[in-house]
């Protein structure tokens, strides 16, 4: 802990000691005036800091409003009914409403972000010092959201704490104007969403440079370690520990307890959400070995708690279910809550000691305890887990139904429908129940993959059916096998990486990087990501994973018997496939966009985001996707992603988001930039066609990701790779030629090689370009240049001879 | 006459503006009145044989096609002029005056959907009803709330004779 | 604006710098150990700080949950429908989300608050600098609430800061745990609102102390000047400029410039909402005059628009239309837009030149501008004022309908009752359709004081009738003697003031404070707030206004033609009312029930927030009143009172606010607390009952007013005048003795005096208690003693022989 | 038999679980099988009447009165046995089975309403309907969709006809 004197302190006392004002008003323009750092115009903007590029992107991409309630119950004057665009009492319209409510799931996200950063970042000052330094590898660059934002290099543990009083300055700020009476236009809700966006990578990127600092984690690492994921590869014949949750923080405490005793074959550690991936981080830097298996995701959370194995668990905060308390109470698991989001009404047994915590939770005195003393932590999860495995082999806790049961219990489905009106997905678990009532529980079994493991249709159930529970029975066989490798987390892309890939990036040669992130609200079960992900690595694409779709990814195999982890390497390069790490890890993916820029094309990062964010818009051929996106925190990540450019997609779940962001492609006005070598306007192709919108299905994702990952920059190689692949999969996936290839045409040498003559033909005769078949070349036709040395932008001030 | 107005269970409320049950029938004839109608598919009718006969009999009496999701895989060969769009845009666009429509033409004024995932439909149609004055149709098996007419929850056979009744009357 | 350097400083060029390293941990701690202050358990208490306290209230007062939605939309599993406490996709039940609702509406209003604290500090410390003392006026415990919370005595501007900072990152770890997957028992909701809404109070406070240090507004001042009030005195003839707000940060440019170039008597400046309170403060300590004009609260915002008498508009942030842009367009108003919460999609014009602003709005080019350079605003305002007042009389804009069109829209009504439908309180609006189609207008112009002028009668309208027009024209000579006198703001209650009342208050003497607070949303019309007040003044009760409670009470006046705040006086003494201010202000009032404790009863406030408020609870008989309370800032603040102890009721519409706090009476248990001097168990009165509720009718509201300033500590002579009081009210207003009066009554003294023999037969022969009727004493029957020396307590911790 | 079941028509929702209308003899016979019901009334009755006459007529059929706000002031030497109680408090003792109720005779089963702001009505039947098995049953002049059994949105003069024939059928 620090011990610095503080109130009016002789300087005597202060040899050495650095002393940081950041607070002061021009503060950050004057160190960054010392350091010889060219500071952009916006370090720290507020509000309307970026309000112009916002309209910028705004004009083009307009928001689509999907509400989910067509009434407004923030005050009490409502509820208002808006349906129509009506006003409410307080004069907002139905427009204004859904931009707001769309602003406060992001700020909510946000906030989760960065109050998990601002917790760790705490307790690892506490632990090691406000001068710690940060190290994330061999980079320079080492915060780049943070320094585009801020202006803000940070150096050590405790410059991070200025960037956190920023990023909650601005959330307390965007949150006040959710409130009645503050914003009128939807327009301006729309600013402050990608403002908030913006906040969220700043939150998620201290909290994994703080943490990846200290704890041991990989650093730019492109061998990390492979480490076990899957319910059935829990060995639930030792006594099983299971912690839940996003904040890595107490864990490691009850990981080095158990390494410290010797207790690693003893206990069976897993982990649920990103908690488990930032276990399988913790300590495994330069070849450590991971200590802790993944179990899954949200999704898996019910599930594993209902199969009655854990003998303990232990929760920290966000995407833990609710119920967890309930859940395990019904079984006799003692559960541990270990962090002020997440408490449960459990008594605080911070400061007494682990005998007695142990001895009330054990005897079921308790039914769980709170522990925020990690020290203390450390010790009971462990020792309780050992105590409580035997407790319970010996009451002969029984979990889920026999097969006689499974059966009998189906024969008293009425078949009233209410389960699959309630599913989130719909799924039909009626006909299952008729199957399952003549002893044939293969549908059962069919649900398991496609079921997000939410419990709804047991809520629902007027027989007080436990739905959930039959299908996991009748899926035990399935469940055993699901047993896979995730390669642990490697933090950022490294500088020296981003020399090396910037160009094919930025030229379209490596066509694009396909960013998979988010959680398990999939559409269609969790094997479709392993789909697309292999797809896409097999065209040479560059696949980032992080969270739980990385996990997700681990769970297949293909015909050899490898994860696609195996298969492909973990470098970043085309063809590659990349594990960044946990939730927070996401903002590694846009600062590698934001590397892209102020590395290879060595544009000033401090505090100058928009132009960092029009060159990524302009140049960078990356497309999120989020296909399971279920949680404010994802829908925060986007409009991230969304604010510097990045266009994501979501699954057919995420139009619950009420907005997406589309363009208009017959809309040509909107499809024009400016040239910064003359400030002259020129036309681009209309891709991304959109920031956020969703897909139904991964058959019509793919040619959606081929085709938005096309830049105004892609030279002719690259353009060509772009094309081939967009119309490869468009054949592939959805039977026919895409309608509007043609427009990506700029000239024959962005034709396919191998089919240039055929679209050529085509050309000239559906859309009648005229074509010099002599020399195989477009005379006229495409209302684009192909110009690789133009420089596109949507900001005029950064034009030759402007400002 | 087939009876597709009764159960209109919701599984949760938008809000006080709920579709009106409607019969197949009446249905039919209302399209058949429509001066620019439009049916958009979803890929829920992908490996669904009886449902794509019946599309395809809606579009050879003249209304044209839009095929969400992978719903256009359905019609390789069928020749119904069918086209690919991405559902979210398709709506975003069916509220623009200046859209020419899918072939040029125009804007649309009457929208039909048939074999889409009812929570991602639901929110198509909360956009169209909130944002528009499109007249919106579904065809579904379950009722659409924020559809101005919709089917009721109704079984798959029921639905199967339904959309005969309404082809009769278009 | 401050100029120390920063980076990595020479101590040699700081001489005389003062250094502040607050966030070292300890920090505070050892600051507080060189002043020589006693610093309590829990300085800077994060969301668990406090829990201990809050389940002590809260088994007492249980939460009880009225959804305004059975569902719940936040995360893309859902839609849940949670009817009958069912759980969601992610586990919660719908008693956690209804919880969680509150907590989110509570923070909102809380980062409503405290982000307009942080930019009016932002802006002052600018101005001003960091060093700039707090001033308050006669005091030395300058920051109550504050101190108390986070154990912070600030002095400066620049001390403030720290305070935010706290403020600001537990907001944003409260808004974490409104994410899907958080928090998953109601009860930690329920301490986390308690978190929320005392943050509020210290929001606030640093809002109105940096503002009263700065802008020359009185500092516990009791001859505050009066202020004209009502939309009936606003001049029309002249050129009006209408300022809409609560900040009001950029208006005092407006008014410096209007004093500085001579333009009072040119221009007549009226505002509506606190920003209106606040101009009235600024500049008026000892004995300045007043230099603008309070029109009114948020339900004359669109009424004074419709009335077209405004030329221009200025807005900053809160409770402001969101459609003021429209309404203000459609009768050719410029709009000016000065703070980023609220930008209304105009274009920035902070870099313009004042003239090129004056003439795009003026000419109609633009409908308005964003301006956040105060000086191009202070200029900007009223020049345009003057040149829009001539422009739009010679336009001849045309505001509502004449008496021959409101006759003819009347005849235009179908009765279909969709207006009344929508109308927040339901008001009979056909049957004024009927009457005015007659000719009669009498019945809308009974609505005008009913209706809260929202609009959504027009927005529900299938025939499009401009109802509120139609109400407003009919009601032209009421509005025009709208016409009243509102005492301005003084601050906070001196220490002094608190030493001369802190004995009657605690002794229950002076029967307690009843404290107006919040929003327009009245149940039955503005004039119940005078009826209450002067009732309760009569009765010597202390009286406390804010907001937009203080303004619509001066509105009336008696047959002497007087308002309360002429008739009354405006001392903190028994009989006097008092108004503290705007919005922000309502924390001088949690802050006077502080000071009572800290400087009556010398308890140490430092980070010593549970004794205080377990002090305040069991002595201070203070009732919150929120009638109209509509905001998510008015639940914030009752919140904030709630963790103090102090009860507060809001009107029928608060019900809607979805959660109360609602003790049981007939439940003994929970009504006992320790007496501190030995530790003991001690019954005490069930007052106050609840610690959030809402009565239906003024009438109702009276008794319980009187019964729930009952405290624990009261004397015999304080428990007779608030038993008097409250049997009174309730034969007053209900026409019947209260049936649980006796349960008060700890012995004969307690009773009146002029009815106690009438009394004490009534407990004998209804009650059964034994009478000493020689010596007119209660022999048996009083569960609870009357002991003055008793040291009532909830905390063990607190009572002699613990810790 | 009077009409009171027919305009439903709502300006919000709550959610998907709404109130049965229902006719006013049928009203009256479930009241009069409960075991404990509890006439509910509100301040918006003082001043009124004929209805004040028709609570009157109820109470003296045995269904004890609740008054809540200051709708006692109309029962003033009625000898009805009114209690004030205000209707927050009432709906969170309503839901604890140890409460013994006004009379100390223990908790109701049937809570009937009359005489209430409409909004806040809303309310307290949200809280009830989400919260407690009890039944409830509003015979106001508004369609209460958060009651078990409500009126629809009937005119002054049926809505005293309806009483006439529930306090007939009590």
């Amino acid at each position: 802990m620090s011990d610095t004197p503080t109130g009016q302190i002789s300087i005597d006392d202060l040899e050495n000691v650095q002393i940081t004002i950041g607070k002061i008003v021009g503060a950050i323009e004057k160190k960054a005036e010392e350091e010889g750092i060219d500071l952009g115009p916006t370090p720290k903007p507020g509000i309307s800091g970026l309000r112009d590029w916002d309209y910028k992107i705004l004009s083009r991409y307009q928001p689509v409003y999907t509400p989910v309630c067509d009434q407004c119950c923030y005050c009490t004057f409502g509820k208002c009914d808006l349906t129509g665009n009506k006003e409410g009492a307080c004069g907002i319209n139905m427009e204004a409403h859904q931009a707001r409510e769309t602003l406060l799931r992001v700020i909510t996200g946000t906030a989760a972000h960065s109050a998990h950063g601002r917790h760790i970042l705490h307790h690892l000052i506490d632990k090691y010092g406000r001068d710690k330094p940060i190290d994330v590898g061999p980079s320079n660059l080492i915060a780049p959201n943070t320094q585009a934002v801020t202006g803000i290099k940070p150096e050590t543990l405790g410059d991070l704490e200025e960037v956190m009083d920023y990023v909650e300055e601005q959330v307390n700020q965007l949150l006040a104007t959710i409130h009645a009476g503050q914003e009128g236009a939807a327009i301006d809700f729309e600013s402050k969403i990608l403002h908030g966006g913006m906040l969220d990578h700043v939150g998620m990127e201290v909290s994994d440079l703080a943490q990846m600092s200290c704890l041991g984690m990989p650093k730019a690492e492109t061998d990390t370690p492979l480490v076990e994921i899957g319910m059935g590869c829990i060995d639930a014949s030792k006594p099983v520990l299971l912690v839940i949750g996003h904040n890595v923080s107490g864990v490691t405490y009850i990981m080095d307890y158990i390494h410290e005793h010797g207790l690693e074959d003893k206990i069976e550690l897993g982990g649920l959400c990103c908690t488990a991936i930032d276990m399988t981080r913790y300590q495994v830097e330069n070849g450590g070995e991971p200590r802790a298996k993944v179990i899954g995701t949200l999704a898996k959370e019910l599930k594993m708690i209902r199969s009655g194995v854990p003998d303990v668990i232990v929760v920290d905060e966000q995407c833990v279910r609710a119920d967890v308390l309930d859940e395990a109470q019904k079984l006799s698991i003692p559960v541990i809550t270990t962090n002020e989001k997440i408490m449960y009404g459990l008594k605080n047994r911070s400061n007494d000691s682990a005998a007695d915590i142990i001895e009330d939770l054990s005897s079921g005195k308790e039914p769980g305890a709170l522990i925020l003393d990690f020290d203390t932590l450390g010790e009971v999860a462990p020792e309780l887990t050992m105590k409580m495995a035997k407790i319970r082999d010996e009451k002969g806790i029984k979990a889920l139904p026999s097969d006689e049961e499974l059966q009998e219990l189906s024969a008293k489905c009425v078949q009233c429908g209410a389960c699959e009106l309630d599913c989130p997905a719909n799924l039909p678990i009626m006909s299952a129940m008729t199957a399952g009532a003549a002893s044939d529980f293969t549908q059962f079994e069919y649900l398991h993959d496609l079921c997000v493991g939410c419990g709804r249709c047991d809520q629902a159930c007027p027989k007080d059916l436990p739905v959930l529970n039959m299908i996991e029975q009748a899926s035990r066989k399935l469940i055993g096998e699901e047993r896979g490798l995730v390669r642990a987390g490697r933090g950022q892309i490294s500088d020296p990486e981003i020399r090396e890939e910037g160009v094919n990036l930025v030229l379209g040669t490596t066509p694009g990087i396909i960013a998979m992130v988010g959680c398990s609200n999939y559409p269609g079960g969790t094997k479709d990501l392993y789909k697309v992900a292999d797809e896409m690595l097999k065209r040479n694409y560059i696949v980032v994973m992080s969270g739980c779709s990385a996990m997700d990814l681990g769970m297949y195999k293909n015909d050899d018997g490898e994860t696609l982890y195996e298969k492909y390497p973990a470098k970043f390069l085309a063809g590659n496939l990349i594990n960044v790490g946990s939730c927070v890890s996401n903002s590694h993916i846009t600062g590698t966009a934001i590397k892209v820029a102020a590395i290879f094309a060595q544009r000033n990062v401090s505090g100058n985001y928009e132009e960092i964010a029009d060159y990524i818009t302009n140049r960078i051929g990356a497309v999120g996707v989020a296909w399971g996106a279920y949680s404010q925190k994802a829908i925060a990540i986007g409009s991230g992603c969304n604010r510097l450019g990045i266009p994501v997609i979501v699954g057919p779940h995420g139009s619950k988001y009420r907005r997406a962001l589309i363009g208009k492609p017959y809309d040509e006005e909107a499809w024009k930039v400016y040239d910064a070598r003359d400030g002259s306007e020129m036309p681009i192709p209309a891709s991304p066609e959109f920031l956020l919108t969703t897909a139904e299905s991964i058959e019509e994702l793919f040619p959606m990701l081929a085709k938005n990952c096309i830049r105004p920059s892609d030279n002719s190689m690259g353009r060509m790779i772009k094309l081939t692949h967009y119309m490869e999969l468009s054949q592939k996936y959805l039977g026919h030629m895409p309608e509007d290839w043609y427009k990506f045409v700029r000239t024959e040498t962005d034709l396919p090689l191998a089919k240039r003559e055929e679209l050529l033909k085509i050309l000239e005769k559906d859309h009648g370009w005229e074509i010099d078949w002599k020399r195989k070349k477009i005379l006229s036709g495409p209302t684009m240049k192909a110009d690789v040395s133009a420089q596109p932008t949507n900001v005029k001030r950064l034009c030759k001879g402007e400002c | 006459m087939v009876e597709t107005t009764k159960n209109t269970q919701i599984y949760t409320t938008w809000g006080r503006k709920t579709a009106k049950p409607v019969k197949p029938a009446v249905a039919g004839k209302m399209v058949s009145k429509a001066k620019r109608p439009l049916l958009v598919i979803g890929s829920e009718i992908v490996g669904d044989e009886k449902l794509t006969d019946r599309i395809v009999a809606i579009a050879k009496k003249g209304v044209p096609v839009a095929a969400t999701g992978h719903s256009i895989t359905a019609f390789n060969g069928k020749d119904i002029g069918a086209k690919y769009i991405n559902v979210h845009s398709l709506a975003h666009f069916l509220g623009d005056e200046k859209w020419g429509g899918l072939d040029g033409k125009g804007p649309y004024d009457t929208i039909v959907f048939l074999g889409h995932k009812k929570y991602y439909l639901d929110q198509v149609l909360s956009g169209l009803k909130n944002f528009t004055d499109l007249k919106t149709l579904t065809l579904e098996r379950h009722f659409m709330q924020n559809a101005t007419l919709s089917f009721g929850n109704i079984k798959p056979e029921v639905q199967i004779e339904a959309l005969d009744e309404f082809i009769e009357n278009l």
